[in-house]
């Protein structure tokens, strides 16, 4: 059966993965690719690595960054995330080594361009960044650059309901880093019932990913800070999620793909 | 007390059996190896290290007991370089205060001849607390070092996993068991059974020491030993021309370091053994007056077995020196143990064999018996 | 590369190799995690510590308890102090020979199990390997340090799932220490990642052969971190007391020099003398490559800690920094007899790890700095620092006479 | 590593990733040509097709560098070939994405969006038929899809299923010619013990 997915985020600003807590303050975590190693070797189901300053650096996917994790030899999905802001750049960055392209800024922009990544990668390709918090009842959608929030804009519902874009990727962006933060109303409020969702933003305890991923429409939780804090965090929480339609957690033997034959 | 017909070992050394010809076990011994083909031997060992399989990214082959002194020097080097065997060595290492820098010098330059070593160095209050307590007791502050000597090697080869341990002269040689020519001569696999040892911790328990503090001095279980398929070995079967001087020359072309404060200090002839530490001198001194023979015997009977000194010659020598012990090393070993000299000379007098030696009034102990004659 | 950011408060920079974010106001991410140490309350984390450890303690007396690094400096004394007297656990000791050691290294690692009474395992790797391992490292990114920083990273974990000892405890945290990479709160515990990312700067053992070197794997297989099948089995757990005690070395140093015989030694290329007095190389041929890498080195570090302490003022801290910084190194030729290398050979290697962020060599051998110190402001007509400042030295890295590298050695008296 | 290093030729006609599929291959231990020139694919003991993205694209791609002929005929001589992802639907005869597209035909069989389901995002087991010695080992393992479109293809070309709402073709196999809907090179060790397997399965049959 398809299983729900534990995605591993990796935040990074000026080329430095970090913690990042309530989309403002940032404490230096290291380098993006031994921590994607990290998660490798750790069996997480899908890594998001989040550029979150791409704006600052003239725009553009950073493709280097993205060659320098391919090096590794990386065997787990990947998803990139960060100044994607054309056709060209979601391509270019699938050919730089990710499986799936994610989209914020776009998105505000101009979503019907960001429907058009679609027509060469394919909607299952496609991930809706959306840093949403809870404002007088209903959901407020961030806009990152200028810190301003406003409610989900019918162009962007539009794209969703069109199937151009999988998945959606809500991010309760004023609990980021906040143990036990993610606030569930986001999921409670979201308007369409049938779109895939993935939870991201203070998911740090297990009893709330059990919450989380028993929603029928959430088919992944991601964690960031919070797998940093301990050895194999990632089995741990599986172990913690048994029962749950999850990959089962390994423990790899002598590292294999190191190991000198 | 008999001495033995050939060199000057008495049979006071415990359970040792003298042949009916009236001649020791060890002069048996050197009679009986005369006729074996000892590349026969060196066939089996190579063909021994050869049979076994390095599990992935393990690379120490086997483990040998070591000190840094003469016999394990010669024995790590001889095992890795004929036979491209890489030893985890281990040492239990003295506590500060009983080291010497001669001991150091000797470890140090086993490191540097390129060997991996492992130091295993138990706590040094709760040492020196068991050796007063020990030297109390039995008048011998070396009951408890003997037993975490003894213990260190199997512990860490069962924790790396390594399954074979080589060690140097096989003791029941010494005990006049004659098993040890046979094949079974080099099967070290008895000492598996040597947890009589491990009920040596009692008396450390009823001296009021924790089982926590006493890690050190447990020697391992038979069955753990069963479990991960212990083999071992002793390398002295399989060398011919092992002794005591002549590992030393082996060893003293590699590097080590010998004691220079001669055998009127310490009866020990060349001062080619206890290089790491300073109190052996003393308990030599003490097993002089308990059993009538000390370290210049040793030595002594080893040169007259080797046709490399007359015993008479010899008889010289163990009248001389076979008591030896400078009242320097007998002040700081009872600076060390926190003891008067004067309780020290009690205790000795005390566990002074009276058969064989009469005290004067003024505590100079005196022989009964006759060097070589015997009483 | 990103402009080069001052923090404000103390003399890091954006450039920090364990990376450092400044906020708005111009603070670091290292600043704002030791404001904690003034607003957290330390008797309950230590409550919280009590209880973390509480299933640790074994109850047959038939193990230990935990296992706990040590050297002859560092923090050795005090975590010791922690360890066995304040929490009553009974530890088994690790060290890894890092072969460079100063006799004074040794004698405070013998006064270190004499004072507390511990039974102590030393790991000696064959010289072959680790001088071997050192010349590659040196080579390819200019580390004389990696064979040190990586056996006595992984040695204690390795004695841990050997041992069967699931619980390893360490002192304070780097990363939190110095950048903030954590907060105490976070109770962030020892990772293999975080090895490989900061302590061996990107490089595992398997990094170090490559196709066009010598180095085999018989060469680098003792600095293996142990498979995660091995530590999951055994369950092993590196905890940190910086998470759950007020961290101060320099105040925790003196109570262990009045307390418990600790002994110090003055360096040239610092003021600090409590750490790192059991190596030759640590504040000399290391220092000297970590300015040549990175545009600072060790003194920064011992002035950034104290400002945060509050010891000294920025100003103060710069002023000894540009003082001690461009101290030459005094102790290569050990180094160089030690590797069998020459020094020219040693120097052109030094030379070719000069990060040009910080090095211009305007004529050929003549280096101008332009490291952080240059462009960190005003240091001009600065009060010298307050008693409270001072570190004493009570004594020398040859501490019995011997100027040289001890592999193994006696310690006492 | 069991057996002589294979080398194995990685087409590379501009769609997707191949460093990924690259290194999982230099990581089994074999040699690994990326190329598009026919000669090198040729000597190869084995060619993999990879493929991420659209159908029509791709084909475009491969009649451009004229890949089209080349793949058929090697094929049909018997030199092993894997398409992975989309690499196993150009396989197919035709594809109805977008538009319909004619395929490689070297295994019968159309393409067409997944019934039930907009696409097939994530890890998934897959149960694959005990008469194939390739994937048998990896019956009952979880890999990782992420498609939208589904190869419909006869019984006897079918070794391998997975389900959502219902089942549907996710390996195909006629002769040396295999195609995998899954990444196995971005399916950490499940996908690593497959490719190995079929590869080497594949070259030393």
């Amino acid at each position: 059966m398809l299983e729900k997915r534990l995605i591993g985020v990796i935040t990074v600003k000026d080329g430095w993965a970090v913690q990042s807590i309530g989309y403002r303050r940032h404490r230096p975590l290291g380098r993006p690719e031994v921590i994607a190693e990290n998660l490798d070797r750790w069996g997480v189901d899908e890594i998001l690595l989040q550029c979150i300053d791409r704006d600052a650096q003239g725009g553009g996917p950073d493709l280097a960054l993205l060659e320098r994790l391919c090096r590794r030899g990386l065997s787990t999905p990947l998803v990139y995330a960060g100044g994607v802001r054309s056709v060209s750049d979601g391509v270019r960055a699938v050919q730089a080594g990710a499986e799936r392209i994610g989209i914020d800024a776009l998105l505000h922009d101009d979503p019907h361009l960001a429907a058009e990544l679609a027509e060469p990668l394919g909607a299952q390709a496609l991930i809706a960044v959306l840093p949403l918090s809870v404002h007088n009842g209903a959901l407020a959608w961030l806009d990152h650059r200028s810190r301003l929030s406003t409610p989900l804009a019918p162009a962007l519902l539009d794209v969703l309901a069109s199937g151009a874009i999988s998945e959606v990727l809500l991010v309760d962006w004023q609990h980021e880093g906040v143990h036990e933060g993610f606030d569930e109303r986001l999921l409670a409020l979201w308007p369409m019932p049938t779109q895939p969702l993935i939870a991201f933003g203070g998911l740090s305890e297990p009893s709330q990913l059990r919450g989380v991923l028993e929603r029928p429409n959430v088919v992944a939780a991601a964690v960031g800070n919070f797998l940093n804090h301990r050895e194999h965090a990632v089995q741990r929480l599986k172990q913690s999620l048994a029962g749950l339609p999850l990959r089962a957690a390994t423990h790899a033997p002598l590292d294999p793909a190191r190991a000198w034959s | 007390m008999r001495y033995c017909l050939r060199c000057l070992q008495p049979d006071t050394r415990p359970n040792t059996r003298f042949s009916d010809a009236g001649i020791c076990p060890a002069c048996d011994y050197v009679d009986a190896v005369r006729g074996v083909d000892w590349q026969e031997r060196i066939d089996i060992l190579t063909d021994l290290f050869a049979s076994r399989r390095r599990k992935p990214g393990q690379f120490h082959d086997c483990i040998i007991g070591v000190s840094g002194g003469k016999d394990s020097t010669r024995q790590a080097l001889w095992v890795r370089d004929k036979f491209d065997v890489n030893p985890l060595l281990v040492c239990l290492g003295y506590p500060p205060e009983q080291a010497t820098d001669r001991g150091m010098h000797n470890l140090s330059n086993l490191i540097d001849l390129g060997f991996d070593v492992l130091v295993s160095q138990p706590a040094p209050a709760t040492w020196r607390t068991l050796k007063r307590q020990g030297f109390e007791r039995f008048t011998n502050s070396f009951r408890s070092t003997e037993l975490a000597l003894f213990s260190a090697v199997p512990q860490i080869a069962l924790r790396y996993g390594i399954d074979l341990i080589l060690w140097g002269e096989n003791p029941a040689l010494q005990l006049g068991d004659l098993k040890t020519l046979g094949k079974t001569g080099y099967d070290g696999n008895n000492l598996r059974h040597m947890n009589t040892l491990s009920s040596g911790l009692q008396w450390m328990l009823d001296a009021g020491h924790e089982r926590r503090q006493l890690l050190p001095y447990v020697y391992p279980q038979p069955e753990e030993f069963d479990a991960l398929g212990l083999q071992i070995i002793y390398l002295g079967w399989f060398l011919g021309d092992w002794s005591l001087v002549n590992n030393a020359m082996h060893s003293c072309a590699q590097g080590l370091e010998i004691r220079t404060d001669g055998v009127a200090d310490t009866g020990d002839l060349f001062g080619v053994t206890a290089l790491d530490e300073d109190f052996t001198p003393i308990n030599q001194m003490i097993k002089y007056f308990k059993f009538g023979f000390g370290r210049t015997t040793d030595y002594v009977n080893e040169e007259i077995r080797l046709g490399r000194m007359s015993r008479e010659r010899g008889i010289e020598l163990v009248e001389q020196h076979d008591h030896a012990c400078s009242p320097d090393y007998i002040a700081r070993y009872c600076d060390y143990l926190g003891i008067g000299v004067d309780a020290f000379w009690r205790q000795v007098h005390a566990a002074t064999n009276r058969t064989l030696f009469d005290i004067d009034g003024d505590g100079r102990i005196h022989r009964r018996f006759q060097v070589g004659v015997g009483l | 590369m990103a402009a080069l950011m001052h923090c404000r408060r103390c003399l890091y920079t954006s450039a920090h190799p364990l990376g450092l974010m400044l906020d708005a106001e111009g603070i670091c991410s290292g600043c704002r995690v030791h404001e904690e140490k003034d607003r957290l309350d330390w008797a309950e984390r230590w409550q919280r510590l009590e209880s973390l450890l509480a299933p640790y303690r074994s109850r047959s007396g038939e193990t230990y308890d935990c296992i706990v690094p040590v050297s002859g400096a560092g923090d050795s004394h005090y975590i010791v102090h922690l360890v066995k007297q304040r929490l009553g656990l009974n530890p088994l000791l690790v060290t890894y020979n890092k072969y460079f050691n100063t006799s004074l290294g040794i004698r405070n690692l013998a006064n270190l199990r004499i004072r507390f009474d511990c039974d102590l395992i030393q790991q000696n790797v064959n010289p072959h390997a680790v001088k071997k391992i050192t010349r590659a490292t040196l080579r390819d990114f200019g580390s004389d340090y990696w064979h040190c920083l990586a056996g006595q990273t992984v040695f204690p974990v390795q004695t841990a799932v050997r041992y069967r000892i699931p619980l390893i405890l360490w002192g304070a945290h780097q990363g939190l220490e110095q950048v903030g990479m954590y907060s105490h709160e976070d109770e962030v515990e020892m990772t293999r990642r975080h090895r490989q990312d900061h302590d061996l700067m990107g490089r595992e053992a398997d990094d170090l052969p490559t196709m066009f070197d010598t180095l085999k794997e018989s060469d680098i297989w003792q600095y293996r971190y142990p498979d995660d099948a091995a530590l999951s089995a055994i369950g092993v757990r590196g905890v940190y007391l910086g998470n759950y005690v007020r961290w101060d070395p320099k105040a925790q140093h003196e109570q262990m020099i009045e307390r418990c015989g600790y002994r110090t030694a003055a360096f040239a290329r610092t003021f600090d003398t409590y750490d790192h007095v059991d190596c030759w190389n640590y504040m000399d041929l290391h220092d000297v490559l970590k300015l040549h890498k990175h545009g600072y080195s060790k003194v920064t570090d011992h002035a950034c800690r104290e400002i945060r302490h509050g010891r000294l003022t920025r100003a103060q801290g710069l002023a000894l920094v540009r003082r001690h910084e461009q101290a030459a190194p005094q102790h290569l030729d050990k180094f160089c007899e030690w590797l069998g290398l020459d020094r020219s050979g040693l120097g052109f290697l030094l030379d070719r790890h000069r990060n040009p962020r910080w090095w211009r060599e305007a004529e050929t051998g003549r280096w101008a700095f332009a490291g952080a110190s240059t462009t960190a402001g005003e240091a001009a007509g600065v009060t010298m620092p307050p008693a409270s400042a001072v570190f004493e030295a009570n004594d020398v890295l040859a501490h019995d006479g011997i100027d040289g590298y001890i592999t193994i050695g006696k310690g006492h008296p | 590593m069991s057996g002589a290093r294979l080398t194995i030729g990685v087409v590379d006609y501009g769609a997707g990733n191949l460093a990924s599929v690259a290194r999982a291959i230099t990581g089994l231990g074999h040699r690994c040509r990326v190329t598009r020139d026919t000669e090198t694919l040729a000597a190869a003991d084995a060619i993999v097709l990879p493929g991420v993205g659209a159908f029509p694209a791709a084909m475009a791609s491969l009649h451009e560098h004229g890949l089209v002929d080349f793949l058929r005929q090697q094929a049909r001589s018997g030199q092993p070939l894997i398409g992975i992802c989309l690499g196993m639907q150009l396989l197919a005869d035709m594809s109805l994405e977008h538009r319909l597209t004619a395929g490689l035909g070297l295994i019968p069989g159309r393409v067409r969006p997944l019934a039930g389901a907009r696409w097939h995002i994530g890890w998934n087991t897959i149960e694959i038929d005990p008469e194939d010695a390739l994937l048998s080992p990896s019956d009952g393992q979880s890999l990782y899809f992420n498609h939208a479109y589904a190869f419909d293809t006869p019984p006897p070309y079918c070794i391998g299923v997975s389900r959502l709402a219902d089942a549907f073709t996710v390996a195909v196999r006629r002769g040396k010619v295999v195609g995998l809907q899954f990444h196995p090179e971005k399916s950490q060790l499940a996908g690593r013990l497959l490719l190995k397997n079929v590869i080497e399965g594949l070259c030393r049959a």
